[in-house]
């Protein structure tokens, strides 16, 4: 049947790939070691590193929350925002984690359908990336409104108005995509988490551990039966996500494309914020990952391949991001529309072009490296450039955001912005936010899928038999 | 053990130390012509469910229906808010502006899709089920580690504690356990 | 909307209230002092304000919603609502009409001269100022100044008490310390008596004066307006040997040459020259010609703006451009020409020859601030253009004593300083804070045994005076006053006093001994007394005083015109009938003959030295926004940009761009709400006389170089709340020889910025066709170089089928070429539609919240660049980009087409300010309504939403009057007629360029204006549709003058 | 050491899962219920009112009209509210020394205004003109309910953005002769159905578009 020569080929290639480059996984692992190995990450006592580690975002948080209580207290004047600039850090902010969200979902489900073995090792924080980055995105939608305590207007239920959310609206498209996109994040992370929470429960020592894994693996046995259509489903799964996130980014580039503002409304925007969004993802993996291994060591699990390919997907998304601009910046000259020409002009020398030739630094020049493969296999080099590839995409949103506003239609209303401090203090304290979440998901969960692990071990493979 | 209830076998585990083993045992169980035979492996082992598996749902049809439930209900919705209910002109665009309504409906769908496949594998998986006889055997709990494991019950037609237990024996399993039921 | 019945009502209903809040408005001290005034107060308001108090509870309902989460979650609106409370009338005036407003028609003295109004008023609280279109000066529109007057009246920084040495006293205890001053006085028969008031109209007033005078042989009154118009009243003494008012007749003149006179914008008759001067610049294919305007100006003004030639030059060359064309037109002028002026040599000659060509139609007008000569000249060029009967008429002046304030302050301050003054009362007016820097004012004040300072605010001048009498604020106050044209208006109070205020009428009823007379009794009975006996024999035989000294008591009733026949049906139906009108019949001055002396007799050269190289002209100029400083706690006056540096709560030295260059002055957009908010300006040192004053400047294109305009009436010490401490004063600069302009500035850039706040700091249009203008020979050529391809909706390509509006549908069509920038429509709007002031800070982070603004571009050099004024609100776009993006349906398309804001629907996402091409919507970043302080609250209009923190706003049609008046026409079977709903902006605008109606019908005048050619969709090839349209602008240079 | 839960868990598990469904269905079910509850809208609860005022005494008891006390209902947004002088135009005469009449007495004496307690209260955004409704022949019933037979006054409806829009929406169900708007007692007919279509055709009632528009009661 169709599945075996799949095998055939998937070992073939993998017999080429392992001539061509390092493994995805060291040698002289078997399930046992494999399962110590990640297991006891969550299992043994927590070191006084996590601890100090944990210490600084959860300060972050703490300013996040305050800033928080302001906003709630004063009204959204205590930010940036004005008129013509109504929309600012929060906005970009916004746009920013989502497009991070993107990376974990496509590594499990795109890399899954398309049978990349790579994937087993990182896809499991890449999810758990994920969900928390779309957790901070979706902080900032409800924070940024003026009356955020009405936030549930946003969503149909029948109420004494008999109003409903306003369809035709792109923020409307948004809230659905968000929560979409979180829910079936979260089950599909889940789904994959059951086997290994099994795992841990059947290895608990302490009672509590037992009840709480024992609780949340719902009883999990491995069965021959589960196992068949645990598969299925997480295929399909894998099948709908990849779409999802397309979509998402998608919608998100909606809000501003279906905007008539100059330098908004533009056909790219879809691709070129997918596009944009996986590039920031991969970058986000890799900003995570390099610390992880090393932490933890991991090196034998996430090995130089990983990032090796995570590095070829960054160059690859680069490519395709800076084509979105030369695009962009054409058309604005090739549509003739004096409007969208001045937008991109004032985007390239006006008041925001350090915030412009910023974002072509980090997002063109830098990635542009990775065509050597020394550069790939430098761990320094794909940290501080992945760091840059972050620090380049905020600034893309931001320059996408602003610069489009701040000098539309007309001439007499354009009015130029900048953050508050009480805007900085949200965007760092919501890394702050993610940075914890992520502390806790390696402490309290199996960073790497272990059950799929396992299927890398050589002779994993019961057909090998026949 | 449990309480005061008494146990009352119900069946007998073999564990093996690799998936090749597992496999030929269960061909030969199998073979054998029992039918209440279950596997337990670490990770899914290829090949096992077409020897093992008897009754295979079909998970995806549950994806459909609720693919289809989602759409259909979250397209209906809007045209029902922007169209029937409280009909107000919005930006010069015709009530039932239909182009609109796609990003919604798709996302809709996927939820529709994902929330009842998701939840309808666990049901047909029959979890969540804590407890379970084979977890009486406390070397099963090797089952989600490192270890291979067959379960023959007592519920079997072919079943005979003597017999089947030197089927079992037959295919060298390291280990072999009755597992008892409360 | 003034039905006879309502009005007549009126008078009752005020007398009625005068009386009824009489034993509110006896006080006893502890409850005069003390916080618990306010409560008071309150309470008072009560018997007026029905609804006031559960109205304002109410506004508390939105913060209420926000606590209760979970139940509104589920059902909306309705949390359980806290208990409001019902307090009606006890005894209900029987005109009131709960629910509805009642118009009142009065007038509001400024500077003395008189602006007819209908003021709104709900329940007792005016709400809203209205012109009176029965009044000459004007004919239904009104001035910024009038329609921000509302909040003056519910300022809580108003003086609320009688006070001695800045303690609370009662008025009976002043008055027992004041009539024994004045008995002192009667031994010497006044010598040691001084009154100071601003300029007098009120004839009720000034018979006062006389009186006191007469009583008091050897008192003396002064008059001075820190802006007053001493030149031009000299001008005429010069040219014509006596005082008399020119009146203007725009209507009948196709050219105007206006020596830098702002007549559109300043002045007593401005609001109804406006009107008649832009009436003559409407063309259209009918009539396709326009009036020809020549501006020779110092200071750009909204004058120039919409000059077809302006002549940019410094305030002293005017003088020189003037004779020149003088010289042109043959005149044989007094005085040798002070420095001949040689620019423009072709352009003056054509200029002369357009003027001989429109011999009899054509106005040469000079400007207040221009010395006596050129206005002398002005009058010879009239008069040998035979304009004089024609176009300008002269009449007996307006004012009841007219004097050469200057001198007459003068005077004074040398009789107190030489001690000779032991009781000065100070009616009004500022003086400590306004009278020129040279005379010290205030030394000379403390020489003063005994001062009264009677005045709306505890100012500058009342904290260096032993008595400050709080006054009343005239729409508390019975009182007359005169237009510009000498017609006679019956000032009648809409509400009692609320601070216990007095007029001006009762301290001179006390003055002159009799103190319990009410300002009522006083106006009613000096009326009475005009008729028939009590009258005097006209004022033609008018008492003119020389400079120098002050009037000696004047030989009858002043100016005022002659007295007036008996009423046939009694003097209560005469009275009645004045009050109902805002008029007094017959009362409009008599034209009165003049002749040009013989020339040389006529005025000498004003010798302004030439301009040493290095040195600057220095040119003073009252405040755009707060005229004089009068205004300084008036926020919504404050908030106002000014019309060409867009500025708001602060004034700046203006220079040209080619000064700013060579002192390498800079103003440079702020990192936050730059260009649109905060401008960092150069701060200059100006020195002059020796003054030093530091000043941030303002570039200003078109300003005449090698000058500096400075604006008097900031750097108020003792101005409010809101007045205090804005800006920088000027006065400290302004001396009594040169108040308006003078050589010998220097200027100095220091190594300091100041922040600005000002709405617009963007000049150019970007080639961007928002307003599209031609010259009339263009427009003659082709009428419709406005219209674009793109711009048609019925043409461009569109995915969905159009709606259709039967039924209303409203429109608005705003004449750009007839707009002069003088921001009336603003405030009306804020007033009309509760709109909230901001403050500085937040205006500099561009969040001002004006419903409408008036965008000013500049195009051409900036050396003298032509100034475009457009005004802009809401669009209401049929296919509104606002709408389609707004997540919660808060923003809707009405069944008539209007652009809903549905405030408490609203969520603040911003999304669609972001997506409205013009950003007209406005959004309350913080809690900007004031809920706090009770007095404000009852301006608010009961018929408009306060909005909440978090929610966007914009303009709305007035959509309350549009609903008003359609459930009136439908409660009458009928449909709404053209012209019975007109939006607080369209009321307001004195040149009539805003036009609102319903275009499904074809015979309202809005269609009509949208059918002409000029008519023009901003922004329309964006498929906006928008229902808003612009007329285009057009020049008429005249063709002989090449523009360089 | 080796755990395993009891057998029981596995009931528990089943039943806690649909067991919650269901509880959250509660939930949502008692949050509605509360919301619309007249404790919250406070419809059919009579106010305490400074003067125990009844409705029922003066109406059905004294046959007074509406219009008697409420007298701008037909020209003004504001039905309006008896100023004291009304109520002394009859009590200067009867009950003159009822203690129940004190405060309106010391109100007339003294010049205070009494005090009311708001009974049909709608929010500050909402503009409701009782004019025009009176003269499209919305009866003071139809929204009011039998004031006539209220002893002291309660809110008969909840007067949420649903229960106006109902009318606004479907008019012809309430509208009735111009003559029967101040009639207590009446009763739509059989055939309101198309009575009320006449009705809404002479009275020229304008399509629902029209009264539903927001800036018909929000500006």
């Amino acid at each position: 049947m169709a599945r075996t020569d799949e095998v055939e080929t998937v070992e073939n290639k993998e017999a080429k790939d392992a001539l061509a480059q390092p493994p995805v996984i060291g040698p002289g692992y078997d399930f046992v070691s494999i399962t110590d190995k990640i297991a006891s990450i969550v299992q043994r006592g927590t070191p006084v590193g996590w601890y100090l580690g944990f210490a600084i975002p959860f300060i972050l948080t703490m300013m996040l929350l305050f800033a928080i209580g302001y906003l709630f207290a004063v009204g959204i004047g205590a930010w940036g925002v004005d008129i013509p600039v109504a929309w600012g850090f929060a906005i970009a902010n916004f746009v920013w984690w989502i497009g991070i969200g993107h990376a974990g979902t496509l590594i499990s489900a795109i890399l899954l359908l398309l049978h990349q073995k790579w994937r087993t090792s990182i896809n499991r924080f890449a999810e758990a990336m994920t969900l928390f980055a779309v957790a901070c995105a979706g902080l900032f939608p409800l924070l940024h409104m003026g009356r955020p305590w009405f936030f549930y207007w946003l969503l149909p239920y029948p109420n004494t108005m008999e109003l409903w959310p306003q369809f035709r609206s792109p923020l409307v498209w948004d809230v659905f995509a968000v929560l979409t996109y979180f829910t079936v994040s979260l089950v599909f992370w889940y789904i994959g988490l059951i086997p290994d929470l099994a795992t841990l429960r059947d290895r608990a020592k302490s009672k509590w551990a037992w009840r709480a894994y024992g609780f949340l693996s719902l009883g999990w046995r491995g069965s021959a039966d589960h196992w068949h259509h645990y598969e299925t489903a997480y295929l399909i799964l894998a099948g709908l996500a990849t779409p999802l996130v397309i979509s998402v980014h998608t919608v998100v580039s909606f809000d501003f494309s279906v905007a008539i503002v100059p330098g908004w409304h533009s056909t790219i925007f879809p691709p070129y914020f997918v596009a944009g969004a996986i590039y920031s993802g991969f970058a986000m993996v890799l900003t995570l990952a390099i610390p992880i291994r090393k932490a933890f060591g991991l090196q034998d699990f996430i090995t130089m391949r990983h990032l090796d390919n995570s590095a070829k997907i960054l160059l690859a998304t680069g490519l395709m991001v800076t084509y979105s601009y030369l695009s962009e910046a054409f058309f604005s000259w090739y549509s003739g529309n004096i409007f969208e020409a001045y937008v991109e002009l004032n985007r390239i020398r006006g008041p925001y072009w350090k915030m412009y030739w910023i974002l072509v630094i980090c997002d063109v020049i830098a990635p542009q490296v990775f065509w050597f493969k020394r550069a790939r296999n430098n761990i320094w080099t794909l940290f501080i450039i992945s760091i840059l590839v972050n620090v380049g995409m905020w600034t893309e949103r931001y320059v996408i955001v602003v610069t489009s506003l701040h000098r539309d239609y007309m001439p007499s209303a354009w009015g130029m912005y900048s953050g508050s401090v009480w805007d900085y203090a949200t965007i760092i304290g919501s890394i702050g936010l993610f940075l914890a979440l992520m502390f806790l998901f390696v402490r309290l969960l199996p960073t790497i899928s272990i059950a799929e692990m396992r299927t890398l071990v050589p002779g994993s493979k019961g057909s090998e038999a026949k | 053990m449990i309480g005061k209830r008494k146990a009352k076998l119900f069946g007998l585990s073999a564990e093996y130390a690799d998936p090749q083993h597992l496999l030929e045992a269960a061909r030969m169980i199998c073979d054998a012509g029992y039918t209440k035979v279950s596997a337990y492996t670490p990770y899914p082992v290829e090949g096992l469910a077409d020897i093992i598996v008897t009754k295979k749902r079909r998970v995806a049809a549950i994806f459909l229906i609720g693919g289809l439930i989602g759409g259909l209900g979250g397209f209906f919705m809007q045209y029902y808010a922007a169209g029937i209910t409280y009909p107000i002109n919005v930006a010069g665009r015709p009530l039932f502006s239909w182009p609109s309504f796609i990003p919604i409906t798709f996302e809709l769908t996927v939820l529709g899709a994902a929330l009842f496949g998701a939840f309808g594998m666990l049901a047909i998986n029959g979890l969540p089920q804590p407890y379970h006889p084979l977890f009486n055997v406390p070397r099963f709990s090797l089952a989600t580690q490192s270890r291979f494991f067959i379960l023959v019950e007592v519920k079997d037609p072919k079943f005979e504690y003597d017999a089947t237990r030197r089927l079992l024996e037959r295919s060298q399993p390291r280990v072999i356990s009755d597992v008892y039921d409360w | 909307m003034n039905q006879p019945h309502q009005l007549s009502g009126s008078t009752n209903g005020c007398e009625g209230e005068t009386h009824k809040t009489k034993k509110t408005f006896w006080r006893t001290l502890e409850e005069l002092a003390g916080s618990e005034s306010q409560t008071n107060l309150v309470k008072r308001l009560e018997q007026h304000a029905v609804m006031i108090e559960n109205a304002l509870d109410r506004r508390d309902f939105i913060k209420l919603m926000s606590a209760s989460l979970a139940l509104a979650g589920i059902t909306g609106c309705s949390v359980q609502q806290p208990t409001e409370h019902i307090v009606p009338y006890v005894r209900q005036p029987e005109e009131i009409v709960l629910g509805k407003p009642l118009f009142y028609a009065t007038a509001m003295p400024m500077a003395g001269y008189a602006m007819g109004l209908l003021v709104e008023s709900h329940e007792g609280r005016p709400t809203k100022i209205e012109g009176n279109p029965a009044h000459p000066a004007s004919l239904g529109a009104t001035d910024l100044f009038s329609q921000a007057s509302v909040i003056g009246l519910y300022d809580p920084d108003r003086s609320q008490t009688t006070m001695y040495l800045g303690e609370i006293r009662s008025w009976g205890v002043f008055l027992e310390e004041f009539l024994k001053d004045i008995s002192k006085q009667r031994a010497s028969q006044g010598a040691g008596l001084r009154i100071l008031t601003g300029s007098v109209t009120s004839p009720t007033l000034a018979d006062q004066i006389k009186g006191i005078l007469t009583a008091f042989p050897k008192a003396k009154w002064h008059q001075y307006e820190p802006a007053g118009r001493d030149t031009a009243r000299e001008g005429t003494k010069q040219a014509f040997g006596d005082y008399v008012d020119p009146i203007y007749h725009f209507e009948n003149a196709d050219v105007v040459l206006s020596l830098d006179s702002d007549f559109l914008c300043a002045g007593p008759g401005s609001v109804r020259y406006s009107r008649d001067f832009m009436n003559k610049r409407r063309p259209d294919v009918s009539n396709p010609n326009m009036s020809r305007l020549y501006v020779a100006e110092c200071t750009p003004t909204n004058t120039g703006a919409k000059a077809d030639h302006r002549f940019p030059m410094r305030a002293a060359q005017v003088e020189g451009f003037a004779r020149a064309v003088a010289y042109k037109l043959g005149i044989n002028l007094p005085g040798s020409g002070a420095t001949p002026y040689t620019d423009h040599s072709d352009a003056i000659a054509a200029l002369a020859r357009d003027l001989q060509a429109h011999r009899g139609s054509s106005v040469v007008i000079a400007g207040d601030y221009q010395p006596p000569i050129v206005h002398v000249i002005a009058h010879m060029m009239n008069e040998s253009l035979g304009n004089i009967g024609k176009t300008v008429r002269f009449i007996d002046p307006v004012e009841a004593n007219p004097t050469n304030q200057l001198e007459s302050l003068r005077q004074l301050v040398n009789d107190m300083n030489a001690g000779t003054v032991e009781l000065l009362v100070i009616l009004g007016g500022n003086p400590v804070f306004t009278a020129p820097i040279d005379l010290d004012f205030p030394s000379a004040l403390s020489k003063v045994q005994t001062r009264v300072h009677h005045s709306l605010y505890y100012d500058e001048t009342s904290a260096l005076c032993h008595w400050h009498v709080a006054a009343a604020h005239y729409l508390e106050s019975w009182s007359d006053a005169r237009a510009f044209d000498g017609t006679v208006s019956i000032i009648q109070p809409l509400i009692a006093p609320l601070y216990s205020g007095k007029t001006e009428h009762e301290m001179m009823a006390a003055l002159s001994n009799n103190p319990d007379q009410t300002s009522y009794d006083l106006v009613r009975k000096y009326w009475q007394q005009r008729h028939g006996t009590g009258g005097s024999t006209g004022g033609s035989s008018q008492t003119s005083t020389t400079p120098g000294q002050a009037s000696s008591p004047p030989s009858n009733t002043t100016g005022v015109a002659p007295a007036l026949p008996n009423p046939p049906d009694g003097f209560d139906q005469w009275w009645r009938k004045s009050l109902r009108d805002g008029v007094v019949a017959n009362t409009t001055a008599a034209e009165r003959a003049v002749a040009i002396r013989n020339s040389q007799q006529a005025g000498t050269a004003s010798n302004i030295p030439p301009l040493n190289p290095g040195e600057f002209e220095i040119v003073f100029r009252p405040d755009p926004s707060i005229f004089d400083g009068r205004f300084a706690n008036n926020a919504w006056l404050q908030e106002i940009p000014k019309p060409f540096t867009k500025i708001t709560w602060d004034n700046t030295a203006l220079i040209s761009p080619a000064t700013a260059q060579r002192f390498a002055i800079e103003i440079d957009p702020a990192r936050r709400g730059g260009e649109h908010g905060n401008m960092v300006s150069d701060v200059i040192e100006l020195n002059y006389q020796g003054r030093t004053l530091h000043m941030p400047v303002w570039i200003l294109p078109g300003h005449p170089d090698d000058s500096i305009t400075v604006h008097f009436g900031y750097g108020r010490i003792r101005g409010g709340d809101t007045g205090s401490f804005k800006g920088f004063n000027t006065y400290l600069l302004r001396t009594s020889f040169a108040p308006w302009f003078d050589v010998g500035l220097k200027i100095r850039k220091l190594d300091e910025t100041y922040e600005l706040a000002s709405t617009q700091a963007h000049h150019s249009m970007e080639n961007r066709d928002l307003v599209r203008a031609a010259t009339l020979g263009e427009f003659k050529q082709n009428p419709k170089f406005a219209k674009s391809e793109a711009d048609d909706p019925s043409k461009s390509k569109w995915l969905f089928p159009n709606w259709s509006y039967p039924g209303y549908a409203w429109g608005m069509a705003i004449d750009i070429n007839t707009c002069i920038g003088c921001n009336a429509c603003v405030v009306a709007c804020q007033a009309e539609n509760n709109i909230p002031v901001v403050g500085k800070i937040e205006v500099m982070h561009g969040r001002e919240m004006h419903w409408i603004r008036i965008d000013r571009y500049y195009s051409g050099d900036e050396h003298n660049p032509e100034t475009h004024f457009q005004p802009v609100p809401c669009m209401h776009c049929e296919d509104a980009p606002c709408e389609l993006v707004c997540p919660v349906e808060a923003t809707t398309h009405s069944s008539e087409g209007i652009n809903e804001m549905t405030y408490n629907r609203c969520v603040g996402t911003r999304y669609c300010s972001n997506n409205c091409p013009y950003k007209v919507r406005r959004f309350n970043f913080f809690r900007y309504a004031d809920y706090d302080t009770p007095v404000v609250k009852l301006q608010k209009n009961p018929d408009v939403t306060v909005r909440s923190r978090g929610v966007m706003e914009k303009c709305t049609y007035c959509v309350q009057r549009i609903n008003e008046a359609k459930i009136t026409a439908e409660e009458q079977d009928r449909t709404v007629r053209d012209g019975e709903i007109t939006p607080a902006c369209a009321q307001a605008c004195p040149t009539r360029a805003i036009v609102f109606g319903n275009i499904n019908d074809p015979n309202s005048n809005v269609t009509k204006l949208k059918a002409e050619p000029r008519n023009y969709g901003m922004l329309a090839d964006l498929n906006t549709r928008p229902r808003t349209t612009y007329l285009a602008e057009v020049r008429n240079p005249n063709p002989e003058i090449k523009t360089e | 050491m080796h755990r395993v839960f009891h057998p029981s868990s596995n009931i528990i598990a089943r039943v806690t899962i649909f067991g919650g469904l269901i509880i959250i269905a509660g939930i949502c079910w008692v949050v509605y219920a509360v919301g619309t509850s007249s404790y919250v809208t406070e419809v059919a609860v009579p106010r305490s009112q400074p003067v125990p005022f009844s409705h029922q005494h003066h109406v059905s008891g004294l046959g007074l009209d509406c219009r008697y006390c409420h007298t701008t209902v037909e020209t003004s947004a504001f039905a309006g509210i008896p100023p004291t002088a009304t109520c002394m135009n009859c009590h200067s005469q009867i009950w003159t020394d009822s203690p129940m009449l004190q405060p309106v007495r010391d109100s007339y004496r003294t010049g205070v205004p009494l005090v009311w307690n708001r009974v049909n209260n709608l929010p500050q955004f909402a503009y409701f003109n009782h004019s025009i409704h009176i003269n499209k022949g919305v009866g003071c019933s139809t929204c009011h309910g039998r004031v006539d037979r209220m002893p002291l006054t309660w809110e008969e409806q909840p007067m949420e953005m649903q229960w106006c829009l109902e009318c606004h929406r479907n008019p012809n169900k309430v509208l009735r002769p111009r003559d029967q708007v101040f009639n207590m007692e009446w009763q739509a007919p059989t055939d309101q159905v198309t009575k009320g279509a006449e009705l809404a055709n002479s009275y020229h009632i304008r399509d629902t578009h029209y009264l539903t528009s927001c800036s018909t009661c929000h500006r």
